[in-house]
């Protein structure tokens, strides 16, 4: 295969070249992604892309490659939070009422899951919140169950991995470990039970 | 379509009746269903006075509700149909199950909010494509007529009237609290003096409107202000206003 | 005025801040802005932004900080177009097409129209596709809204006009029955804008 350089990249330009990939991704840009644009090694990309992580480590630079749901990003350093963020308020707000988080914990942990499902576990019709969720980018359609007629099916996101700081959906808190605890079960079968206790 | 969303309204019941329980005490065995039940009819009552549809489900746990604290203030324990005693334990065993899973994801969701939190303090780029590389993209409107984007325009907002929610998943809670009830079932007797419960419940139309009479009855027999007889189960239930 | 770090900016940790800042901007940004945001004077601004420019025109950099009208932006190098440019295609052609036109014609039917409001009208976050548009030069910002804080409003621009043969906005072809969606569009935001506040 021809390299698009026509010649063997050098270190420094498949660096470079993966710095300016990086720049411009939309969404985190896996390692076999890197080699296949490049047309170079994944051993030779990985190399590379780990120096070039190591370069950003340092704290003149306010900018990182961070490593977050399944490849790489640009993003800024914590500490310039308060100056970045003030800036960047409108566009990236990432506040969530208790009620979208709630929802959205279900849809992370149920995936893929129907609005309708959603609404049924919570309660309380859920589209609206589903449908916010959805605007701030924490969730998206992925296709429709298999049956005829099936509703769309709603899955979180990479920039819902990428906010939680997450490499991927395996990371997730296990959720049997934030199951009730056998008291408080017990505590809550006794206030549908007995009025005495 | 006139719709209004508040806050409020994304709280399921579920959830509410959680919420309601987590407010009463910290000590969740100090819990008591008396005014669990008491504020969860009032956050109904309330949600109808602000003017908002009130789903199907708040009904329905309600009545579950209100048969749990129905059972508890009958004196003995007579109604021993098997069938009917095993129907009344999954209802509670399921509301106790739902109970349970929202607890569940509201605690992940604390979790979820501080990985939030956290996350939030490093921002990723998102800008893309920088104009000095427009050229190598390809042009969305190559091969689009003015037609074209009318189509995609009408077929978006087709789509988007089909998701809108269907007017049946909610319905109006009938217009009935708990202190009403009490007040029909006492100006009721005023006028007849004695009164068998169908003849009371006769202009009610729903199932919870029954329920709330039924534990209207119920508490004004413990306050001692009327007397209740009955014969058997499910017998004609008499009422009579004593004093 | 009291510094965002509670002391004098270090020339390095403004560099960093400044870094941070030209990385998550959507439009570039003017040295006054960055002056502003950053709390620290013009001149010490333009003395730090200046050795930042020059670093990044190591061989080593694919990106580069640019000056265009308006201000500072980081850019790509010439050299790595190539690379680049497929990436671009690949996205655009998987993902993006589909959905480009979908946020041109609400664009184009509904401008002036904030990037917020096409994301609530499609059901997902449009935010990228918006970018691409006005990459493309298919639309452009038209101010903001009357509000105090309001969003920056899109309009389509003459190269969407010429593209398609109109002479102008009116002779775009009129909408049938769908148009009366447009309330419930509105509706719908509502509810999100509470339910986000």
């Amino acid at each position: 295969m021809e390299s698009r350089l026509d010649h063997e990249y050098s270190a420094e330009a498949l660096s470079a070249a993966i710095e300016a990939l990086l720049l411009v991704a939309v969404e985190p840009l896996g390692i076999e992604e890197l080699s296949r644009l490049t047309e170079a090694p994944v051993r030779q990309c990985q190399a590379v892309l780990n120096d070039l992580c190591g370069e950003y480590q340092s704290p003149r630079r306010g900018i990182s490659i961070v490593q977050v749901a399944g490849g790489y990003r640009f993003a800024t350093k914590p500490e310039h939070f308060e100056v970045v963020g003030e800036y960047a308020r409108e566009t990236y707000d990432a506040r969530l009422s208790p009620a979208a988080l709630e929802t959205l914990a279900i849809v992370a942990y149920q995936q893929p899951i129907s609005r309708r499902r959603v609404s049924v576990i919570r309660g309380v019709n859920s589209d609206a919140v589903m449908r916010l969720l959805a605007v701030k980018g924490y969730i998206e359609p992925a296709g429709r169950g298999t049956n005829p007629g099936s509703a769309v099916l709603y899955r979180t996101t990479t920039i819902f991995l990428e906010r939680l700081g997450l490499n991927s959906l395996g990371e997730l808190p296990e959720l049997g470990k934030y199951a009730p605890s056998l008291e408080i079960a017990e505590a809550f079968e006794a206030a549908l039970r007995d009025e005495s206790s | 379509m006139a719709y209004e969303v508040k806050l409020d309204v994304y709280e399921g019941p579920i959830g509410l009746l959680l919420s309601l329980i987590q407010a009463q005490s910290v000590d969740v065995y100090q819990i008591s269903l008396t005014s669990l039940v008491g504020d969860f009819l009032s956050e109904i009552e309330r949600r109808k006075q602000l003017d908002l549809e009130v789903a199907t489900e708040f009904v329905l746990v309600a009545a579950t509700l209100l048969e749990i604290k129905c059972r508890r203030l009958l004196p003995g324990d007579d109604l021993s149909d098997l069938d009917e005693e095993t129907a009344f334990d999954d209802e509670r065993d399921v509301l106790l199950a739902r109970l349970l899973e929202a607890k569940t994801y509201r605690d992940i969701s604390q979790v979820l909010s501080s990985l939030l939190t956290m996350g939030q303090r490093r921002l990723f780029r998102r800008v893309g494509l920088g104009p000095e590389v427009a050229h190598l993209m390809p042009d969305p409107l190559d091969r689009v007529s003015a037609e074209g984007l009318l189509a995609a325009y009408e077929a978006l907002m087709a789509r988007q009237s089909d998701s809108e929610m269907p007017a049946t998943h909610v319905t109006p809670l009938p217009p009935m609290s708990l202190d009403q009830a009490r007040e029909k079932i006492s100006a009721h007797l005023g006028k007849v003096g004695v009164s068998t419960f169908d003849a009371l419940v006769s202009d009610s139309s729903t199932r919870i409107e029954v329920v709330m009479q039924f534990l209207g009855i119920l508490e004004l027999y413990k306050l001692g202000e009327i007397e209740i007889s009955q014969q058997a189960a499910f017998e004609t239930i008499t009422l009579q206003r004593l004093s």
